[in-house]
């Protein structure tokens, strides 16, 4: 389970751009102790007479020690909640709720992980690629988007990585595809243990089967609308497999985000699958 | 305070946060007899001070409930208040007496926004005799010191005459008000924004419509507990709740912003009070019935239409 | 695009920022037969994405109406519909005939949100029979060429039956919706925030219950031509109204916000149809009923409930 | 009837605070070129996602011809509005209509003119004594307030008025009492031909009331819940007695705010008198 998450209203203390993405550094002391690689806030967004409800999600890219404790979230303005975010300025105040979720598990032995980002997803991994070194092991990023400026982190995982492969759709950086494309040669190329994922669903899916196919362990990091992201409101449920081999509608945000990716009915999401405990005609019922 | 049926978890999530045996009670989601994966993703969606969900009663089922989650609410000694949902008045009936002799219910809550399947899926809030039927049945099946709570739903043409219906039908208390139906479509795919296509409505935007059917209710049926909710985010929302007539408020979507709106909202309430000089919750509630002087603008002459 | 009747004022106020013969037509406000002074102040009050208003109908009543306002819209060339307003089948009816040799009626809405002075004050919208009784004879009255618009209220259980009630008694189009009743309560002066202590709300928090009705009531009727309204405050929003199955949109509250809304809603409408490849409205009234595709999240089994 | 209004978008030029008020000055050039003492403006509030639906309304103050035309609003902190406007800073935006309502007459001839002013009510007498001098008006002010903090604008009035007398309920400034209590002595001693009078309704009938007693005109701008601003929803009414004898209910965004104080029904302000055309039982009906 989650270290036990908190309440705190943080100072802004830089704002800036990254390519296509903003990247917010927030003083958040209590959230910022808490914080393992994999772990996510709740946002309130749009300020004392705002229209919007429910709390944005974000993955912390990156804690610091400065101030007590820093944690920066790396985004893309999606809609009114976002472009709201990306309007902040150093000084302003943002209202946290985290540390969230289930974080990545580690390796207990030092072994070679493949790090698979898409998008903003790769926001994630750093921290992540961090705590596997201090573990000993070896680390190989892929990362993957539409386009270059929506690769987050290249950089960084050049610094990081053992090796860093880049794949864009449109061929602006990298090799052109995605990157399942390339995640067979690197797998094959690292002898890769384990893999860990985030990004889009379907790209998820597609590592799974890619892991799947050289028979080792996946762990995807998913994203589902959520409500409350503290496990309340039953609306981010997707329907996994437990070890007692049933499928349950479990929530994203305190059952994962993280999950093992072969156990996630990748297909099946938005839908009950018929043999899912509780469905309609289903099991049980 | 309580927390809204179905906006609390089972009380492990909230009690990360806050210490749940503070509550005046905690409500489960409605419990159901079997198991329920409940409704497709999305489930929810944002709308202007509000939001819609489709969740679909999805919970483990009435022996799960039993074995997992009443217990660790009843071992902290947390005040449990069981709602309840069915498709047939067999099944509500069958739910009461399943709970009858299990300890640490100290109230049953009968959600009557559920679809009778026996009158093409209507819904039984929306007819007063079908929720009369429920609720005497659940009433004659629990132990005669547990309350039994009728939750309604706005969605009608005459809240009052249900309000009326259920309390004939043996109520003690009545709660209101459940989500009203809703719908949103998202433009960009140009299908509803909830799989389920429509959604119960909740938050902000609703609390008008909750007011007025406590002031409604609590006007013509001024001895009735009532609890009120639907948009409380703060002490002065809770406030005008026991204002219009609840004795107590409940807090549902508001828990998905703040985890510890429960406590926060109470201890603002109580402040409130204090302020306006009043030494106990139960003297200002109805209070906006009575006006204090008797000028002109102090009139209460509340023709019911908008008109 | 439309004006929401009584949020239009007589027209000559909004002609100051836009060309009103350019609206898809001008709604007036409800017209009655004897001039009303409405209701006391405070008749508004905000809420959460929302607003209570209590006007009563304030008005010069019809004759002053067809000598002082209709003429000014008529000769400007602007489509006039008259929205009708009364206490009675034969007030209804006697307005109706007052209109049909006055030049320049687009067409009659008949405002079924006025309560019954026949039927203990109950709303006209709220019971099918009556409703139908008054649209029929509203349609009897009207010329053969001027088409009778039943406008409908939310705050009833089935917004399907009472629409077809109104269809069968001969409305050629339905509007809706009114405004939901709602309240408010001033927890500084402890008493109703609105004069007349309810109050119909509008605005965006009520949206998503207008959708959900015209998305409805176009599944059961959907030969029948829909005005939607309720809290449009942008082409996006208005598109959400045609995809349920609205042909047209209107807007009320906006208009106090922005004076321009009108025209600015319509420009941002025809932008995101042109962006869909739609070439006409037409071609996405109704659209989010039938999923272009038909994958497990096209399904649509909507079942009413909210759960 | 008002000059044409029109909406803009003005970007904040200074914000400061004056005693118990903020004032803001915006670039408007539309709106302050049309401006007449009296007028106000519809401004809107909280945001692109706000839950706020209507425009506040405020007096206008000050007209400037910089930056192709200003105006300074002043106000005092009352709910979520009036909080999300003090808390603007320069060069934010701002969404504007106006100029609104009927303005303050003006007399043909100079004459005497006692211009009496309640809280932030005394900020559109300003430009109205301007306006009243440039035609050879003599102007003596009178302002009230509860307290000296929130009087405003009393060195502005000892420079342009003859006289000007303060009030304050605490006594912290001037007189102790209400504008009421020095009004005759004021309108005695300078032989007054005309009041105007902005501030609260309480105020209004008590100056109207001096007014009455000395039989001379008074011109009072009243302030009632507006949610247009622009005359289209009618809840901003108040019973005024027409030309024709006859009580109306009529806009104060519209047909006011200022009227002749003598036709209005100050008691009658929160009803619907018996005899006003239209109420219920009463006439016409
Ligand atoms: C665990 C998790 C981690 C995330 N991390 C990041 C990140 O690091 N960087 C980033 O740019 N984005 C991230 N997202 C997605 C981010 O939450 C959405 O982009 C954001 O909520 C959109 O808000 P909006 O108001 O701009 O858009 P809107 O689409 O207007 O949002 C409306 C509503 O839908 C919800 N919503 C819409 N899309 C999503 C979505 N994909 N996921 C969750 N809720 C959604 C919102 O929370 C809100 O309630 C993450 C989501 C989850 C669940
Ligand atoms: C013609 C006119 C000129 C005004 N000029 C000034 C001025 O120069 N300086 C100043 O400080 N205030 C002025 N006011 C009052 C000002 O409009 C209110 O203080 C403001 O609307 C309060 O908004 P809020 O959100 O802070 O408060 P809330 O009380 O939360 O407002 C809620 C709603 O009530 C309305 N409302 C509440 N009180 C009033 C009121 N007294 N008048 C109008 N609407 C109200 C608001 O517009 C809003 O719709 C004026 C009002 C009018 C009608
Ligand atoms: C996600 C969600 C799930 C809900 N589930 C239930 C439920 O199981 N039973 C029930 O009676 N009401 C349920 N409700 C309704 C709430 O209990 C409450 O009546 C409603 O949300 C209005 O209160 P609010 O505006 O404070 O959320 C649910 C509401 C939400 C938002
Ligand atoms: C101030 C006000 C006055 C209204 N007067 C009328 C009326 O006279 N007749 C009528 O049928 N509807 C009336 N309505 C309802 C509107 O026409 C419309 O149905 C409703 O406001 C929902 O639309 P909106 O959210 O765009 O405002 C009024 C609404 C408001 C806010
Ligand atoms: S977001 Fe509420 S349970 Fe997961
Ligand atoms: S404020 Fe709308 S008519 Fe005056």
């Amino acid at each position: 389970m989650a270290a036990s998450p908190v309440q705190v209203t943080g100072t802004v203390l830089t704002t800036r751009r990254v390519d296509a993405y903003h990247a917010l550094t927030v003083v958040a002391p209590g959230v910022a102790d808490r914080t393992r690689p994999g772990h996510f806030v709740g946002v309130a967004v749009g300020g004392p007479s705002t229209s919007m409800l429910t709390r944005r999600a974000f993955a912390i890219h990156d804690v610091k020690p400065d101030y007590g404790g820093t944690v920066e979230l790396v985004f893309t303005v999606r809609g009114p909640g976002t472009a709201w975010l990306a309007d902040l300025r150093a000084r302003d105040t943002l209202d946290l709720v985290g540390p969230l979720g289930r974080p990545f598990p580690l390796p207990r032995d030092p072994c070679t992980c493949v790090l698979v980002g898409g998008e903003y997803g790769s926001a994630s991994l750093f921290a992540l690629a961090d705590a596997l070194q201090q573990r000993g092991c070896r680390i190989d990023f892929v990362l993957g988007a539409p386009s270059a400026d929506r690769v987050f982190g290249a950089l960084r995982a050049r610094r990081m990585g053992e090796t860093t492969t880049l794949t864009t759709e449109d061929g602006s950086i990298g090799m052109r595809g995605k990157v399942t494309d390339v995640l067979p040669g690197v797998i094959a190329d690292t002898r890769a243990d384990v893999v860990y994922a985030c990004g889009p669903m379907a790209m998820l899916q597609g590592v799974t089967a890619v892991a799947v196919e050289f028979d080792i362990p996946v762990q995807v990091a998913v994203e589902e609308a959520m409500a409350c992201g503290i496990g309340v409101c039953m609306t981010c449920v997707l329907p996994v497999i437990g070890d007692d081999g049933v499928t349950r509608m479990v929530r994203a945000c305190t059952d994962g985000p993280v999950f093992r990716g072969e156990r996630v009915r990748f297909e099946d999401v938005g839908t009950i699958p018929f043999d899912a405990l509780g469905a309609p005609g289903g099991r049980h019922v | 305070m309580l927390t809204a049926s179905g906006c609390g978890g089972t009380g492990r999530e909230l009690a990360q946060f806050f210490d749940v045996t503070r509550l005046g009670a905690f409500v489960t989601r409605s419990i159901t007899m079997a198991p329920r994966a409940g409704r497709p993703t999305p489930r929810m969606a944002e709308t202007p001070s509000g939001l819609l969900n489709a969740v679909g009663l999805q919970g483990p089922g009435v022996e799960a409930f039993l074995t997992q989650e009443l217990p660790w609410l009843a071992e902290r000694g947390a005040r449990t208040v069981v709602s309840i949902g069915g498709g047939t008045v067999a099944e509500y009936t069958a739910l009461a007496r399943r709970l009858a002799d299990a300890p640490g219910v100290t109230a049953v809550e009968v959600n009557l926004s559920c679809p009778n399947i026996e009158d093409r899926g209507r819904v039984f809030a929306r007819d007063g005799s079908s929720a009369a039927e429920v609720v005497a049945s659940v009433r004659a099946a629990t132990r005669y010191d547990v309350p039994v709570i009728a939750k309604l739903a706005s969605d009608v043409a005459d809240i009052v005459a249900v309000a009326r219906s259920c309390v004939d039908g043996g109520a003690d208390a009545l709660a209101m008000i459940n989500t009203p139906v809703g719908m949103s479509v998202d433009v960009d795919s140009m299908r509803p924004a909830l799989a389920a296509g429509t959604g119960g409505l909740s938050g902000p935007a609703i609390r008008p419509i909750a007011v007025r059917c406590v002031w409604q209710v609590h006007a013509a049926l001024p001895g009735v507990p009532i609890i009120g909710m639907g948009g409380v985010t703060s002490g002065r929302d809770a406030l005008e709740f026991v204002l219009a007539g609840a004795c107590a408020v409940a807090v549902g979507s508001a828990l998905f912003h703040d985890p510890y709106a429960c406590p926060r909202i109470q201890r603002e309430l109580e402040e409130l009070l204090t302020e306006r000089g009043f030494d106990r919750l139960a003297d200002a509630v109805g209070l906006a019935h009575h006006p204090p002087g008797s000028g002109p603008r102090g009139r209460t002459d509340l023709e019911e239409s908008s008109l």
